[in-house]
């Protein structure tokens, strides 16, 4: 049984810049991790890299075994992307969403998803489009864990949203990652939900990685909290 | 009131109007790229299907008429193909009007390879003439046939698409890419399916088409109003191409019918002229929302 | 930079400067009537290409209408002559403002689309005015089209091609200080900034509109203005000659020549107008090619010459996009 | 910007070198360049024209040419597109020759006569379509071998009624196109004066693809007989539409390059219809013995595997034979197009047997007196058989002066 996604020394160039410079991590699983920093911190391009989605130098592995950077063989590896924004079609059904989430045949069903998300089940012949937000996230992943997913990296899942909708996603993320054992990656630049989401958590700016922590004391969230701004530096 | 030639006639022009529309909408709603050379498409079908039928026949191959139908239909598929995969070669960051610059070339080159190998002959399928009488008019079967065998292929191609997987997965790519190869769909593969696709409505449409009038370099000038026919339609949505090819049809037959049918051209344009003040997404488009004016 | 790289930088501009002088003076004294007939035609076809890249290339409005928009300027020289006796000279004054009229009426009727909807616009202007023009040739000319003779710019008579070829550059290089002046202006980026993004542009309190609208009846009535030239130059305006086919050569034309840029265009102007004689000589030389398959596989270059320009100059401006 | 700039400037220079003029030598052919549309757009309806115009001067050259001088043609195909006609205009100037022949759609001929009359060569339209400004008084350096609508179609009137004595209603099928709409009005106006009490004209639209509506419409306005001014795609596609709408009746086709296959074709599927033509040239599978000239048409074409001869190639040896007999009496050495442009205001060409009267130009009338021959197309042995004598036509003035 695989038991931990492995990232190794990342690093994203668009062109001359550099977004992301050595981004190293492991994620057992069943465990979540939090990547945090300020907008343009290279959250993102973190995600995007280990998606496969963005090409980037250094490794990505499950367990001892690297994978190669396409995306469709992170895909067939299980490792599912939900970005930040068009992460559902809005111009098809909600049903027609999940069929095309549906291609990678595996453990999960769209049945399953209908009993992790019953909202989904009552308004499945509505546009994605015509969605509430929360829906939307709630489309999104369930899409994403179609068929046999090992690894869900979010990016910003709790943006735009209300309190009881974040806090109801926050339980179910919970939930899932443990009923499914997945490895969870959460790029957050909102403090406040860190504990619930994740159990550890690194801290970015500009691309280079600051500081991590891998409990979440009273003092480790303020001190998270002035990083980002950049009242501490290291 | 109306005869009904008018409507056997009006008929016959939606039959393949309407697969030259789909054609167009099919390509527009995948790449936002506006299909030029769909009539050209259109017109070199019917000249390789008659070319391949006189080389078949001489030799008496058995069904002649239509292998050189498929035959046709496997090289305008081909030429779709070829045709979105130059217009990925722009990459994403290529706006969509280059692309369209891309669909006019293929316009001109295609014009170019019909005007060397046919030089501008003009041809006529032997189909011998059938005539029904209904009522005190004389109906020629293959205006019937063609219109109906046009809008049944155009319909069954929709239904294709919103019953399909396939359907689905085009609709998706055409909606958000990015997403699409993150839910692993064979992005480039499907986009050069759609591709061939639209080659082969093309290419049925200039087919019959081309049966009801004659085969020429000038019958490519059909795609000028399948283009004006899929914008009337909305260029975002294959039922409205359906609906404003039969508008598009009634228009031009009854400019024949009460206006002088030298302004058959003019009247299709002033009406698109109208739509665009008025409605320029057309009957159902989708309004653009991105880049709302 | 260092002192070596600046002397090799404006020895390389010098050089630059005089293969244009050489270019424009010499013509009449080595080009023999043929050669010059071939320059006066890419000179003319330069003048109207310019205001197109700019439309196109510049402010991101694709436009199939350039040939109706070169028809109107060609009418309304022949229409004076025929009617007033008028010259050239306010021929293009009048031919330029009713280019400028049409074109912001396409700009007016096409207000609330974007994008490929414009072309469409001025693709059914293309299918309007041609029906109007051969009514003209039929009531007016009994279907010669206008004959047009003796123009005089300002009182120089155009007599010989020598005199056509320095008007023409004199022109040339007026249009193309104008226009390069109002790229590099504020009214240019007001342009650019409505080709790359709509929503900055609303942010920005420009009035897309308004920039649209005055994009788009300013290179209206330039590219009627030299229509009017032109039809005295071949002396005869008719409806056959402005067809799609001429607007898809300017689209070459502007492609070839690279997205707003005004002296791409001069020079693809240039080669377009060379192409067809040089395709020729090449596909009979030596019966290389059967003479009555000429005609196709020079629309073919064409064809594959604009693909080509495009996806180059695509890739181009994505490399240069990813360094900035 | 740097590189392609070079790329660009070598393409355009290498244009120069290959394009520049042929040497000259002392007693050289008489130049004569042909301008058409052999790989255009309108093809199918020009290069038979030039077929025939070839056929004429290669016997000629065999016979030794002219004055022991052979003709040589040089052909500029212009693919009916006006820029590249006035550009053929000035590369055959400096290559010195003494006139141009041919032409191709007639929108391109007003510019190509003017860039000619600047460069002092006369041209020579060939068949079809001629512009009236070679009709009296005619533009200096303009002549034309084909067909005038607006003098041609004066006796379409009569010998319509010559078909058909009691019939009252014609109609008449043109493109949209001022020299075809022009026509039809002038077949109109003959008709109501030789006695037809109701006329109608028929336009065509541009690309109109679809006849069966315009063929239902000429139907429902039942006429005795429909005559046309149109090109070969369109006689292709109305003919057999007209069949299917049933119609029953004459169709008079007026032969502008068309060909006599393409009729045949037309009226195939469509027994009813009785297919009359006229036109100024003859054709046929066998002219021979129509007189001498056709006789050296008829071994010309079977020596050069024409099995028909069709009005064009027939149009096209009678524009060799004017161009021939201007060179005749071209005096001196025929050393400036001046001088071949006033030997063609003198030329009189007995065509032998290919046309009704004599091609005849004068100071004043570059295009002369013209006759038609009316046939009736036989569908047993699918020949386009003779109906009476040639219909002479007086010179008519133009219009606009």
């Amino acid at each position: 049984m695989t038991k931990v996604l492995t990232a190794s020394n990342i690093s994203v160039r668009y062109g001359g810049k550099v977004a992301v410079e050595d981004f190293s991590a492991t994620v057992p699983f069943g465990r979540a991790l939090a990547i945090a920093g300020a907008n343009g911190a290279g959250k993102t391009s973190i995600l995007g890299a280990l998606a496969g989605l963005i090409p980037a130098s250094g490794k990505v592995g499950l367990d001892e075994n690297t994978l190669a950077s396409s995306v469709a063989v992170r895909l067939q590896a299980g490792i599912r992307l939900v970005p930040e924004h068009g992460k559902i079609y809005p111009t098809l059904t909600v049903v027609e969403n999940l069929i095309i989430g549906n291609r990678l045949r595996g453990d999960v069903t769209v049945d399953d998803v209908y009993q992790w998300f019953p909202q989904l089940a009552e308004r499945r012949r509505t546009l994605g489009g015509n969605l509430s937000g929360g829906e939307q996230q709630m489309l999104a992943i369930g899409m994403a864990i179609l068929g046999t997913p090992k690894v869900l990296l979010l990016d910003e899942p709790t943006l735009g949203l209300s309190v009881p909708v974040i806090r109801e996603l926050v339980d179910k993320l919970s939930e899932l990652r443990k009923a499914l054992n997945l490895a969870v990656i959460v790029s957050e630049s909102d403090v406040t939900w860190l504990p619930a989401l994740t159990d550890s958590v690194i801290v970015l700016d500009r691309g280079t990685v600051i500081t991590n922590f891998d409990n979440y004391s009273k003092d480790t969230l303020r001190r998270i909290e002035n990083h980002m701004v950049g009242l501490e530096t290291v | 009131m109306l005869s009904i030639e008018f409507w056997v006639n009006t008929l016959s022009s939606a039959g393949y109007y309407s697969l030259l529309a789909l054609a167009i909408v099919f390509v527009y709603s995948t790449n936002r790229v506006l299909l030029f050379c769909v009539g050209e498409i259109g017109a070199l079908a019917a000249f390789v299907t008659y070319s391949a039928h006189q080389a078949l026949h001489a030799v008496e191959l058995p069904l002649a008429a239509s292998v050189s139908v498929l035959i046709a239909l496997a090289l305008v598929a081909l030429i779709g193909a070829v045709l979105f995969w130059v217009i990925e070669q722009l990459g994403t960051n290529g706006s969509h009007f280059v692309g369209t610059i891309i669909a006019i070339a293929f316009a001109l080159t295609l014009q170019g390879v019909m005007n060397t190998v046919w030089q501008g002959e003009i041809y006529r399928f032997e189909i011998a003439p059938v005539f029904l009488d209904l009522g005190e008019s004389r109906v020629a079967l293959l205006s019937l046939v063609v219109g109906v065998s046009g809008l049944a292929l155009a319909a069954a191609a929709i239904l294709l698409l919103n019953r399909s997987r396939i359907g689905y997965e085009m609709q998706a790519l055409a909606d958000n890419r990015v997403l699409s190869i993150l839910r692993g769909i064979p992005v480039r593969r499907r986009i050069i399916a759609v591709g061939a696709f639209s080659g082969i409505l093309a290419g049925i449409g200039g087919i019959l088409g081309a049966a009801v009038t004659a085969i020429s370099l000038e019958s490519s000038t059909l795609g000028v109003n399948a283009i004006i026919a899929a914008i009337i339609g909305g260029l975002t949505s294959p039922a409205g191409a359906i609906a404003g090819a039969v508008l598009l049809a009634i228009v031009e037959n009854l400019t024949t019918v009460y206006l002088d049918s030298r302004h058959v051209t003019l009247m299709p344009v002033l009406l698109l002229g109208v739509f665009l003040i008025f409605r320029p997404y057309g009957i159902s488009g989708k309004a653009e929302t991105v880049q709302r004016v | 930079m260092t002192q070596l790289q600046e002397k090799r930088i404006t020895a390389l501009q010098w050089l630059r400067i005089a293969l244009i002088a050489l270019a424009v003076i010499a013509p009449p004294f080595v080009f023999n009537g043929f050669l010059m007939s071939l320059a006066i035609s890419g000179a003319l076809l330069a003048l109207a290409a310019m205001p197109l890249t700019l439309l196109t290339g510049t402010a991101g409005l694709l436009s199939l209408g350039h040939a109706a928009f070169f028809g109107i300027g060609g009418y309304a020289a022949g229409l004076l002559a025929h009617a007033f006796g008028i010259g050239l000279t306010l021929s293009i004054l009048v031919g330029a403002a009713a280019g400028l009229l049409v074109g912001a009426l396409v700009a007016l009727a096409t207000l609330r689309v974007v994008g490929i909807y414009l072309a469409v616009g001025t693709f059914a202007l293309q299918f309007i005015l041609q029906p109007i023009m051969q009514t003209i040739d039929v009531e007016v000319t009994y279907s010669t089209g206008f004959l047009l003779s003796s123009p005089s710019l300002l009182g120089f008579e155009l007599s010989s091609p020598a005199r056509w070829w320095y008007a023409l550059v004199v022109l040339g290089v007026l249009l193309y200080a104008w226009l390069r002046w109002l790229q590099t202006s504020h009214v240019g980026h007001r342009w650019v900034v409505l080709k790359d993004n709509t929503t900055a542009a609303g942010v920005l309190g420009i009035s897309l509109q308004k920039t649209r609208l005055g994009v788009f009846a300013l290179t209206s009535a330039v590219t009627a203005g030299v229509g009017a030239i032109s039809a005295y130059y071949y002396g005869n305006a008719q409806s056959g000659i402005y067809s799609l086919h001429l607007a898809i050569l300017y689209l070459t034309i502007v492609a070839l020549g690279g997205a707003g840029s005004l002296g791409g265009a001069i020079i693809a102007a240039f080669v377009m107008i060379a192409l067809p004689p040089l395709i020729d000589s090449i596909v009979t030389y030596k019966g290389l090619v059967d003479p009555s398959r000429a005609g196709g596989i020079e629309t073919i270059t064409v064809g594959l010459i604009l693909m080509f320009s495009l996806i180059v100059r695509n890739r181009e401006s994505k490399r240069s996009s990813k360094d900035d | 910007m740097k590189h392609s700039f070079t790329f660009l400037g070598a393409l355009f220079a290498s244009g120069v070198l290959l394009a520049s003029p042929a040497l000259a030598a002392t007693d050289a052919p008489y130049k004569i360049g042909y301008i058409s549309d052999i790989t255009g757009p309108v093809q199918g309806t020009f290069k038979y024209t030039y077929e025939g115009f070839k056929l004429f001067v290669d016997q000629l050259n065999q016979e030794g040419g002219i004055n022991g001088r052979k003709i040589e043609v040089l052909l500029k195909d212009v693919q009916s597109d006006t820029q590249k006609s006035v550009n053929a205009v000035h590369e055959l100037k400096s290559a010195g020759v003494l006139g141009i022949a041919g032409l191709a759609v007639s929108s391109t001929h007003a510019a190509t006569y003017a860039a000619a009359a600047n460069a002092g060569i006369p041209v020579v339209a060939g068949f079809p379509p001629n512009l009236p400004i070679i009709l009296e008084p005619a533009e200096k350096y303009a002549f034309g071998v084909g067909e005038v609508f607006n003098q041609t179609n004066t006796i379409t009137g009569a010998i319509a009624r010559s078909i058909k004595k009691d019939a009252k209603r014609i109609a008449c099928v043109s493109f949209e196109a001022p020299g075809s709409i022009y026509s039809c009005r002038t077949t109109l106006e003959s008709a109501k004066k030789a006695g037809f009490e109701a006329a109608e004209i028929f336009i065509i639209s541009q690309n109109q693809r679809d006849y069966r509506a315009v063929a239902s419409n000429i139907a429902k306005f039942k006429p005795d007989i429909i005559t046309d001014c149109l090109g070969q795609s369109h006689v292709i596609g109305l003919l057999p539409a007209l069949g299917a709408v049933g119609y029953k009746g004459i169709y008079l086709n007026m032969e502008t390059a068309i060909g006599d296959q393409v009729k045949r074709d037309g009226v195939k599927n469509a027994p009813d219809i009785d297919l009359y033509s006229y036109g100024r040239f003859i054709s046929g599978k066998n002219i021979a013995k129509e007189g001498p000239q056709a006789r050296k048409l008829q071994e010309a074409a079977s020596k050069a595997g024409i099995k028909e001869i069709v009005a064009a190639n027939t149009g096209g040896w009678v524009l060799g034979q004017v161009i021939a007999q201007g060179l005749e009496k071209c005096q001196g050495d025929c050393a400036s197009s001046e001088d071949f442009r006033n030997a063609l205001e003198k030329v009189n060409v007995d065509t032998g047997g290919l046309t009704g009267v004599n091609v005849q130009f004068t100071e004043t009338n570059h295009f002369g007196p013209t006759a038609v021959r009316l046939y009736h197309y036989n569908r047993g042995t699918t020949n386009f058989d003779p109906v009476g004598d040639w219909h002479g036509i007086a010179p008519v003035r133009r219009a606009d002066k």
